[in-house]
C-alpha cells in the first residue's frame, strides 16, 4: 500500500506538459477558461481536438488499434489532470467518448472503418438522440418510430436535450422499431447523417440563455439499414454497452480541485467587515475547506476505482457514486464562487463572456463566469442519467435492496 | 396577536394579484427584458395611477400614508408575477430614504417619484468587497460650497436608469470605520457621473457608476454629516422586508408549479409525483415555504411595531430566504428535470431571481453571522 | 394585523407565574431540570399533576364541564411557556392528552364518568397499547386479537414501545377483532386494567440505559365488552379522533427556546484556541444562530397554526409539518449540547442524574445531561408517527401527491 | 500507487476479524461494560499473546516493527467487533509517547506495555475547554530534583485503570501559549494523585484526575522541556488515525446491518427497503462509508509517507468521521424505528462509538476550522 508514482509517470507528465506549453494556444485556453458548461465552444473545441488528433491523443481510451495512443490507466489519468490544469477546453465528448467506443465495440467493420477515422479527425460532429420529451429518465419509453421500408428505416418522431445538435451533421440514437414485448426490446441503435430531409432542429435556449441543447423533428426521414449498429429490436444493449464505457473513465476531483482553488483565490480578494478578506472568515472559508475535503475524499474514491480497473475489475455501479458525488461537489464549487461575489454576482453579459468577444465586460474577470458557471451545474444532477436514477442503481445493484 | 389582513389591506391584494394575473403575463415580462431594457413605461403608469408609487408615502408628502405591512402584500404578490420593473429600487429604498430627506429634498425628489416620473437608485456597493456599508472606500470631500465626490460604486441596482442616485460616500475615517459615512442625494445627470450599464441575472438592470470630482452643494446632503451608516441601516433593513415578501410570493409559485409539475409529469407508467423519494422533498420545500412565510410575519410585525428584537428578526428573514429559498428553488429546477433548465419555463427566471435575492445586502451566511454576533 | 398582547393576557401570565413561583417544590423542578426524555421521572411528575389538580389546573385542553379550567387558546399558550420557563417537568401524557380527550370524544357517558375524574386526579395512570412489533408505520397491520367469550373479549397477543406501562395500572389500545375487509375495518378501541390476569410486562433498556418502553405481553386476557369505546370493529376511527387531538395543541418553539438558551448558556463558559469562549467562535455561534432562526421561525408557524385554531379551522396535517420541524430541531439543539462539551460530552452517569440520586455526579452539572438528551431526541423522529409517515401525510393531504 | 494489502497485511487482518468474529461476540462486550468496568483481562491477554501489543513498535524495543498501515487494519477489525478495551488509550496513544521515549523511559514503561501488564492514559482534556492543547491550564513547577505537578485533567480515557499517565502540563506560559507545554510520564500511583472514574457514553471508562501537589523526579519528563506541544500534537495525529479506522469498521457494520434490516423489515406489505425515500437515504449512507474509507487512506498513506499535507488529510479525516458518521449513524437508528433505540440491538452502541469518536479531540467542526486555516 503506497502512494508512490513511477519515475515513468513523472517523465510522462512533464511531456504532456511540454506538449500543452507548446500547443495550447492562447485562443483555445480562453476557450476552456471562459467555458462555463462542461460544453466549451464547440468551434474552439473542434480546433483543439485537431491539434491534438495530430499528435494522436485526441482518443486517449481508444484501442491503440483504432487510433488511440496506448496508454495505460494511470498515463490517461496523467494526460486527463494536465488538460484541466492548462484550462484546454474539454473535447466534444459524443464522437470520442460515446459513439466511437460503441462503434469499437458493437460497430460493424465498415461502420469502423468508415466512421472512426472521421471521429478522430473531427471531420464529423456527432450528436446523441436518446431523450425524447416524454421519455427522460424513464428512457425506454421513448416513442419515436423507425419503419422499415426497402432498404431504409423511415423514421418520425421527435428528440430532446440533444447537445449541439445545430453544430452536427451526424446523430447516434435510439428508435423503436417495434412495439412489442418489453419497452427495452423494441429499440433500435441508428446512426444518421443530419443533412438527411425531414429532420428539423430547435435550439433550446438555457437558463445561461445559451442555446446548448435542441429538440430534434424527423418528419418521414430516410435511414440506410446499413446504418443500424447491433441488431433489429437490440439497441437497448448497444447503448447499455455505451453506458459502461462513458462512465468508466469519468474524474471529477482534478476538474473540481482547479474550480475551488479560482474560489479560494477570488474570495481572498473580497472585504468583509473588518476589512479581513473573505478567506479569512471562519464561516466562508469553513465552506470551502468542507468542499476541498470531499473533494479530497472523491480523488481517493476515484483512485480506488482506477486501482481497480488496473486489476481488470469492472467500476459497476460505483460510477453512479462517482457522478453523485462529482456533480454536486460542482453544485456546490459553483455555489461558493457565487457566494463569494456578493452583489456583483448579479452582473449579467452572456455575449461578453463568449470566446473571441470584443464587447466590453462590466467588473472584474472573475465575476463574469461564475453566475452562468453556477446556472450551468444545476444540469448535471439532471442529465446522463438524473441523481435520482444513480441512487436507484447504487440502492439496487450495489446494496441489493 | 392577530395574523389577518384588515379589509383595506385584502383589498389591496386582491389589487396587486389581479393586476398580476390579468395585465402581467410572462410575455410581457420578456418582452420588458429583452427589448426595453427591463423596464415598461406602461406598466410604470399604472402603477403609478393604481397608486403603488404613493403608498408608503406620508399623506403630508403627498403618499397614501400606507404601513410597512402594505408594502409587503404588494411585494409578495410582484413576487409570484416576478414583476421585473423597479418598484423596490424606487419606491422601497429610494422612498425610504427620501421619506427621511428634508422638506426641500421631499419637494425636488419626492413629488416625481410619486407621479412616476422619477427613477431611484442606492449606489452602495463597491468591487472587491462582500456587501458590507462599513468597508465603503468611496469618499466624499467637502468644499466651501458642498462637497466633491471621488470613487466608483458597482452593480448599482436600477442604477442605468436612475434619475436620483443615492450615494453612500465616506466623509471622513477609513474603510472599516463605522463612523465618518454620509449619504448624499445626487442628480444622475451631475457633470462627473459615468455609467456603464448592465443586464442582472434576475432580468433586470444595473450599472458600475464612476464618480470623477462630482461636485454637489450642501443641500445634498442626507440627514446629518458622518451619521450615515444608522440610516442606511434602518433603509437597508426595509429594503430586506420587501425582498423577503418578494421571496415569499416566488416559492408560493415555485412549489405549486412543481407540485403540479410532479402531479402530471409521467415516468415509468407513473406521475413522478407519485415517487415517495419526491414526494419527502416536495414535504421539505412545502416546510420552507411555510417557515419563510412566518419569519416574513414576524419580520414585519417586530420592524413595524418597533420591537427590541427587530433588527435580529430580519437578519432571520434574510437567512432563511437566502438559504431556505436556495434549496426550494434548486429543488423546483432539480425536480422539473431538463425543463427547469431551460429560459422558456418560467421555473428559471424564479430560480434567478431568488438567487439574486440572496446575493443582494449580505446573503444568508452574513445574515446569520450578524444574528449571531447581535444575539450572543 | 399585529402583535399586540391584550392586558388580560399579561394579568393571566402573572397569575401563572405566582402559583408556580408558589407551588413548583423544588424536587419537582429539578426532575423537570434533569428530564432527559419528554417523559419526566413518573412518580414526580404524577405528584406534580395532583398539585396541578388542586387547582384546577391538570387538563388545560379538556372542556370545561369535564373539569378543564376554561381558557382560550391563548391562555393555553402561556401556561404551557410558563410551565417549560419554570422547568416544570412535563405531565405524563396518556391520560391527560390522549385517553381523556378520547373517551371526551367517544367514549360512553359512564365511561367518561368512572374514567375522567380518576385521569385528572392521577388515581389511573395509563399508557398507550397501539404498535407492535410487526405493526409500526404500518400501525393498521396489528395482529394482537380479541375473541368475543361470552360479555368479554379474550385478548392473546402483544404491544411493543409502550411507555410506561411498567408503571401503568390502566391501558387504552387497539385490538383485531376481525381479519376480514381492510385491515383499518377489523380493530376495536378497548379498556383495560393492566392487573387483569394474563398480562405480562417487559420494560425495554433504551440507548439511553433508560427502560421508558416496554413490551407487554396479552395470554388470554380477559376485558369486559363495555370497556370498548365506540363500536366494534370502529377503532381505527377512534385513534385518528385521538390523534388529532392530541397533535393541535403540540407546541415546541417555547420549549426548544429555552434548551437552546441553556447549551449558549454553558458554551459561553467553554474556551476554545485563542481563549475565546466557544460562543464567540464563528462557526459554532453560527450553527447556534441558524437553530435560533428555526425556532422563531416555528414559533411563527405555531402562532399561526394557533390563529386559525382561533377562528375554528383544523390545524390539519400542519400539525404533522410542526411535529417534523419540532422534533428534527430538537435533536439539532440537543446536539450543539453535545457538541459544546468536547470530550465531557463522554462523561456518562445515568443512575447519577435520576431525581433525588445521592451518587456523587463527575463533572459540572451541565455535562451530565446533554448526552442522553442527545440519545434520547433520536427517538422522537420515530415515534408519534415517524418522521417519514409525517412527510408522507404532507405529501397526500397539504401536496395532493 | 497501490492501495492493496500485502500478504503479510492479509494474514494480520484476517487474524484479527477471526478473532472478533469467533471470540468477541456482542455478549462478552456487554460483560466485560457492565461487569468487568469495561476491561476483560483474558482479552487483553489474548492481544498480547497475538503480538497486537507489540505491533507498533520497533524490534530493538521489543516491538514486531509494524508500520501505521498494520495498526489501521487491527483498529479497523476492532470497529466492525466494537472491541471495548482500551487499545487505543494503551497502545496507540500511550504507545505512540513511549515510542518517543528515551532508553531508560522504554525500559520502565513500555516494555511491560507490551507485555500486556501496564495500562497507560493521556490525561489531556482540562474542564472548561474543547480540546485545545494550548489551552491547557494544568501546571508543573520545576523544583531542585524534579517538578511539582499541580491541576486536574477531565475526562481523560482509561484513566480509572492506567499505571502510567502521561501528563500534558505548562512549564511556563499561560493558557492559550503555544510554548512552555511539558509532557510527563507519571506514575498513576504518586502520592497526590486523586482519581473520581467514571464510565463513558460508548462503554469504556474514564477518570477525572486530581493532581494535588505530585511530586515527580527529573526523569519524568518525555522528550524537551517545554517542547511538548509538537510530540503531543503528533502522537494526537496517530490517534485520530487510528479512530478514523475504528470508525471506518464501525461504519461498515452500520451500513450493512441498516440494508439488511431493510430488506427483512416488512411494513404495509412489503419489505421497507424498497421504499424510494429510504433507499436513496442509505445510497447516501453507502456514499458517505466510502469517501470515509477514502480519507482514511489518504490520511494513512500520507502521514505514513510523511508527505507536506499529512496534517490537512488527517483533520479531513476527522471531519469526514465526524460529520459523516454522525450521518450515516443518525440514519441507521432512524432506519431501525424503535428497535435501533435499543439498549439490545447492537446498532446503538455502534451510534454511541462513533459519537464518542466525534467528540474525543476536538470535534468536526473544529478540525474543519483547523483545515481551513491551514489551507488557506
Amino acid at each position: 500500500m503506497d502512494l508512490h508514482i513511477p519515475a515513468a509517470e513523472h517523465a510522462f507528465r512533464d511531456e504532456v506538459r511540454s506538449f500543452l506549453a507548446d500547443n495550447l494556444t492562447a485562443e483555445i485556453r480562453e476557450a476552456g477558461r471562459l467555458a462555463t458548461s462542461v460544453f466549451a465552444d464547440a468551434g474552439l473545441a473542434m480546433a483543439w481536438q485537431k491539434i491534438l488528433h495530430a499528435r494522436g491523443w485526441a482518443a486517449p481510451h481508444w484501442p491503440e488499434e483504432h487510433g488511440g495512443p496506448g496508454w495505460s490507466i494511470s498515463q490517461r489519468a496523467i494526460f486527463a489532470e494536465e488538460l484541466v490544469r492548462a484550462e484546454a477546453p474539454p473535447l466534444v465528448p459524443m464522437g470520442l467518448l460515446m459513439c466511437g467506443p460503441c462503434l469499437i465495440g458493437c460497430g460493424s467493420p465498415e461502420q469502423q472503418a468508415h466512421y472512426l477515422p472521421r471521429i478522430l479527425s473531427g471531420e464529423d460532429f456527432w450528436c446523441q438522440g436518446y431523450s425524447e420529451p416524454g421519455a427522460g429518465s424513464d428512457l425506454a419509453s421513448l416513442q419515436t418510430f423507425a419503419e422499415i421500408d426497402g432498404d431504409d428505416y423511415v423514421i418520425n418522431g421527435t428528440k430532446i436535450w440533444t447537445t449541439y445538435a445545430h453544430h452536427a451533421n451526424r446523430m447516434f440514437g435510439l428508435v423503436r422499431t417495434s412495439r412489442e414485448g418489453k419497452a427495452q426490446s423494441g429499440i433500435t441503435f441508428l446512426l444518421l447523417d443530419m443533412n438527411t430531409p425531414g429532420i428539423t432542429v430547435e435550439p433550446i435556449v438555457g437558463l445561461d440563455e445559451i442555446p446548448e441543447q435542441c429538440q430534434v423533428f424527423f418528419d418521414n426521414v430516410r435511414v440506410p439499414r446499413s446504418n443500424r449498429v447491433g441488431e433489429e429490436n437490440q439497441g437497448w444493449g448497444v447503448a447499455k454497452y455505451l453506458l459502461t464505457f462513458e462512465r468508466g473513465g469519468a474524474e471529477y476531483a482534478p476538474m473540481l480541485g482547479i474550480q475551488l482553488a479560482r474560489v479560494k483565490q477570488f474570495a481572498a480578494c473580497q472585504k468583509i467587515a473588518g476589512g479581513r478578506s473573505l478567506m479569512q472568515d471562519d464561516l466562508f472559508s469553513y465552506r470551502v475547506a468542507r468542499a476541498e475535503i470531499d473533494i479530497l475524499a472523491l480523488e481517493f474514491t476515484e483512485n480506488r476505482i482506477k486501482s481497480e480497473l488496473g486489476a481488470g475489475k469492472s467500476p459497476g455501479a460505483l460510477s453512479s457514486m462517482t457522478k453523485i458525488l462529482g456533480t454536486e461537489l460542482q453544485q456546490k464549487v459553483t455555489e461558493l464562487a457565487v457566494d463569494a461575489l456578493g452583489a456583483q454576482a448579479l452582473i449579467w453579459q452572456p455575449r461578453a463572456i463568449e470566446p473571441g468577444s470584443t464587447l466590453p465586460a462590466v467588473g472584474p474577470e472573475y465575476a463574469t463566469t461564475a453566475m452562468a458557471r453556477y446556472l450551468n451545474a444545476r444540469a448535471t444532477s439532471i442529465y446522463g442519467g438524473s441523481n435520482e436514477v444513480q441512487r436507484g442503481i447504487i440502492a439496487k445493484m450495489v446494496l441489493g435492496l | 396577536m392577530d395574523f389577518s389582513l384588515n379589509e383595506e389591506q385584502r383589498m389591496l391584494r386582491d389589487s396587486v394579484e389581479r393586476f398580476v394575473r390579468g395585465s402581467y403575463p410572462i410575455e410581457l415580462r420578456r418582452k420588458s427584458v429583452h427589448e426595453q431594457d427591463s423596464f415598461n413605461p406602461e406598466v410604470w403608469r399604472q402603477f403609478a395611477e393604481l397608486g403603488w408609487l404613493a403608498l408608503p408615502f406620508a399623506e403630508e408628502d403627498g403618499g397614501l400614508g400606507g404601513s410597512l405591512i402594505e408594502t409587503m402584500v404588494v411585494l409578495e404578490a410582484f413576487g409570484k408575477g416576478l414583476v421585473v420593473e423597479p418598484y423596490i429600487a424606487t419606491v422601497v429604498t429610494g422612498g425610504g430614504f427620501l421619506r427621511r430627506a428634508d422638506a426641500d429634498q421631499k419637494a425636488r425628489w419626492l413629488a416625481p417619484l410619486i407621479e412616476g416620473s422619477l427613477q431611484a437608485a442606492f449606489a452602495v456597493d463597491e468591487y472587491e468587497q462582500v456587501h458590507d456599508l462599513t468597508q465603503t472606500a468611496m469618499h466624499a470631500r467637502r468644499t466651501p460650497d458642498g462637497y466633491l465626490l471621488q470613487g466608483s460604486k458597482a452593480c448599482v441596482l436600477n442604477g442605468d436608469r436612475a434619475d436620483l442616485l443615492i450615494v453612500l460616500a465616506r466623509t471622513s475615517g477609513e474603510p472599516g470605520d463605522d463612523h465618518g459615512l454620509s449619504l448624499f442625494l445626487v442628480d444622475a445627470g451631475t457633470a462627473g457621473i459615468s455609467r456603464k450599464p448592465h443586464r442582472t441575472v434576475d432580468g433586470q438592470r444595473g450599472a458600475e457608476i464612476g464618480f470623477e470630482q462630482v461636485r454637489l452643494s450642501a443641500d445634498a446632503l442626507l440627514g446629518e454629516l458622518g451619521q450615515g451608516l444608522a440610516l442606511a441601516r434602518t433603509v437597508v433593513q426595509e429594503t430586506v422586508l420587501a425582498l423577503g415578501a418578494e421571496a415569499v410570493g416566488a416559492l408560493a409559485v415555485l412549489l405549486h408549479d412543481t407540485v403540479e409539475y410532479a402531479r402530471t409529469r409521467k415516468q415509468f407508467g407513473v406521475a413522478i409525483g407519485s415517487f415517495q423519494a419526491l414526494q419527502h422533498r416536495m414535504a421539505d420545500m412545502f416546510m420552507a415555504c411555510e417557515q419563510t412565510r412566518s419569519l416574513l410575519l414576524a419580520a414585519t410585525l417586530k420592524t413595524h411595531e418597533q420591537h427590541a428584537d427587530a433588527a435580529l428578526a430580519v437578519h432571520a428573514l434574510k437567512v432563511q430566504i437566502g438559504s431556505g429559498g436556495r434549496r426550494v428553488a434548486q429543488e423546483a429546477v432539480q425536480l422539473h428535470g431538463g425543463m427547469g433548465m431551460t429560459d422558456e419555463l418560467a421555473i428559471g427566471h424564479y430560480f434567478k431571481r431568488l438567487t439574486a435575492i440572496d446575493a443582494l445586502f449580505g446573503n444568508a451566511d452574513r445574515h446569520a453571522l450578524a444574528y449571531a454576533r447581535a444575539s450572543a
